[in-house]
């Protein structure tokens, strides 16, 4: 296949793309308009099962289901990221030297770490009544973790992160999840169907059905999904060095 | 467009637009300084924002960049100590009009919602996110001594 | 031994008590509505704060 | 308000885009993030906001950092005459 094949078969595939797209386009309900047919319908339905935040509903209610295979695109991503950066057979790990840190740099960290924590807590409990979730609280969560490796070094952070204990919760978070979503099974109705639990009084915490506990099992797995994958990344770029002279 | 809106159009537009300038050209130590104050700036802007949409729900995120912002530059600082180290960043200056600028906001807001449960929560997003610059810039300016490695 | 472990102990459970008290005060102004579950779950989360913040302190400081 | 956050986040993308090197290039997308996050409140999706506040503001840079980091100790490494 010489330059030009290829130019004109480009050229074929990026006009097609370009007429379905323009296509699609003239259809699309108008930019910022109060109306529209999918909105309309996902507010209904968020509102009849007492879920203050449509959003969550959409995503761990209506579309339960694609929000597993996210949760499932992050847990085998991670994963393949702890294959491909394991220690090789001819690297050996060096320790590293313990920082100098700014005495208020080092305060600031131990002081704002369980505060990053509480609100990681926080978004993730509240994700079905105000913005935030599973995912926002996960990451905000475990990112507050690795201000130890900030404020201190990368040794203080080891000795409050026994990465097995994260590896663990990682799939049993994402376990809980199928597990909700096989209860509705034995309960009768489809798989991650939103009827098992009554639904609450509308804007407390216990209102939404299954949607808070959905909301906790990836806060969960995303938390742990983050400490697992930075953890393989601050060993290659802190530990891990390559042998010389091979 | 309330005042509010208005009052964030111009903090993003005027502080957002010049930190944006600053981090874009320049030597490494005016972009590490002006990714610093497009934090607080653009916290200062979803505080208004938050007002100015009547939605109290919406804080969260000018708490959740409060936190993770100075923490963001703190990245910076650590693993760009080298450089940094023999170029440090001076921006007395330009940090404390951006922490006034912060602060008035806050005040602002504060005076708008009230006493009561809100106005702590402001009250602790503004902290965090002034405290936060202030440590962060610290940082910058040779926070991290002969960090190897580590 | 008795008495070390208690001397030990204490300022430890000051310091979780301490923490806890901050972080269940934080969780407090960041709600909007108040009800017994809210404040249970509040409860926990300023719980794991509070371990949080005392092994990031010892992890910092004994070595 | 939308066009200001449209106009600030089309400026920061095509910053990051020009600049060449790697940890500038960092300290661009990290202010791209914060930008977009604006964007979405003034489109009122404060949940993709949020997310994009927790990856972009501390996440992103930590592994762009560590990566550029362990790239760039290696050269230094093969050219040690041990």
């Amino acid at each position: 296949m010489n330059r030009r094949m290829r130019l004109c078969l480009v050229a074929l595939g990026g006009a097609g793309l370009a007429a379905l797209f323009t296509a699609a386009f003239l259809r699309l309900p108008a930019f910022g308009g109060d109306r529209h047919p999918y909105g309309d319908r996902a507010v209904r339905a968020a509102l009849h099962r007492h879920t203050a935040n449509t959003i969550a509903s959409v995503n761990f209610d209506l579309r339960a289901f694609d929000t597993l295979g996210e949760t499932s695109i992050l847990f085998a991503s991670v994963l393949g990221c702890v294959v491909l950066l394991r220690q090789a057979r001819d690297e050996h790990r060096a320790r590293p030297e313990p920082a100098d840190v700014a005495p208020p740099v080092r305060r600031y960290a131990l002081l704002v770490l369980p505060v990053a924590v509480l609100t990681g807590l926080y978004v993730v409990a509240h994700g079905q009544l105000s913005p935030g979730g599973g995912f926002q609280g996960g990451v905000v969560t475990a990112t507050a973790l690795h201000l130890l490796y900030l404020g201190a070094d990368y040794h203080a952070l080891e000795r409050v992160r026994p990465l097995g204990a994260y590896e663990a919760g990682d799939a049993l978070a994402v376990s809980a999840y199928v597990v909700t979503g096989l209860a509705a099974v034995l309960a009768g109705t489809a798989f991650l169907a939103n009827t098992l639990l009554p639904y609450g009084t509308f804007n407390t915490l216990s209102s939404g059905g299954t949607v808070p506990l959905l909301n906790a099992a990836v806060g969960m797995e995303v938390a742990c999904a983050v400490v697992v994958l930075l953890a393989r990344f601050l060993d290659q770029a802190v530990e891990i060095e390559e042998d010389s002279g091979k | 467009m309330n005042g509010w809106l208005l009052a964030a159009a111009v903090v993003l537009t005027g502080g957002l637009g010049a930190a944006l300038w600053g981090v874009a050209t320049g030597p490494l130590r005016r972009r590490a300084v002006a990714q610093n104050l497009a934090t607080v700036l653009a916290g200062s802007g979803l505080l208004l924002l938050a007002q100015g949409y009547d939605r109290p729900s919406y804080l969260d995120l000018a708490l959740v960049l409060a936190l993770l912002g100075p923490v963001g530059t703190l990245v910076f600082a650590r693993l760009l100590a080298d450089d940094l180290a023999a170029d440090p960043p001076r921006a007395r200056a330009a940090t404390w009009a951006t922490v006034g600028v912060a602060a008035a906001t806050v005040a602002a807001v504060c005076a708008a919602t009230g006493p009561g449960r809100a106005m702590g929560k402001l009250l602790v997003t503004g902290a965090l996110l002034i405290g936060g610059n202030l440590i962060a810039s610290r940082a910058l300016s040779g926070g991290f001594g002969g960090v190897r490695g580590g | 031994m008795n008495r070390r472990t208690n001397s030990a102990a204490l300022p430890a459970a000051a310091e979780l008590a301490l923490w806890w008290t901050t972080l269940a005060g934080l969780w407090l102004v960041f709600i909007s509505t108040v009800d017994p579950l809210e404040l249970a779950v509040g409860a926990g989360a300023a719980a794991v704060g509070a371990l949080a913040a005392r092994a990031a302190r010892r992890a910092v400081t004994d070595r | 308000m939308i066009a200001v956050a449209l106009l600030l986040v089309a400026a920061s993308a095509t910053a990051a885009v020009a600049t060449r090197d790697p940890a500038r290039q960092a300290l661009v997308l990290s202010v791209l993030g914060v930008v977009l996050a604006v964007l979405f409140t003034t489109l009122q999706a404060p949940d993709v906001g949020l997310s994009q506040l927790a990856v972009g503001a501390a996440l992103t840079p930590l592994l762009l950092l560590l990566t550029v980091r362990k790239v760039r100790r290696r050269p230094r490494r093969e050219e040690d005459p041990r």
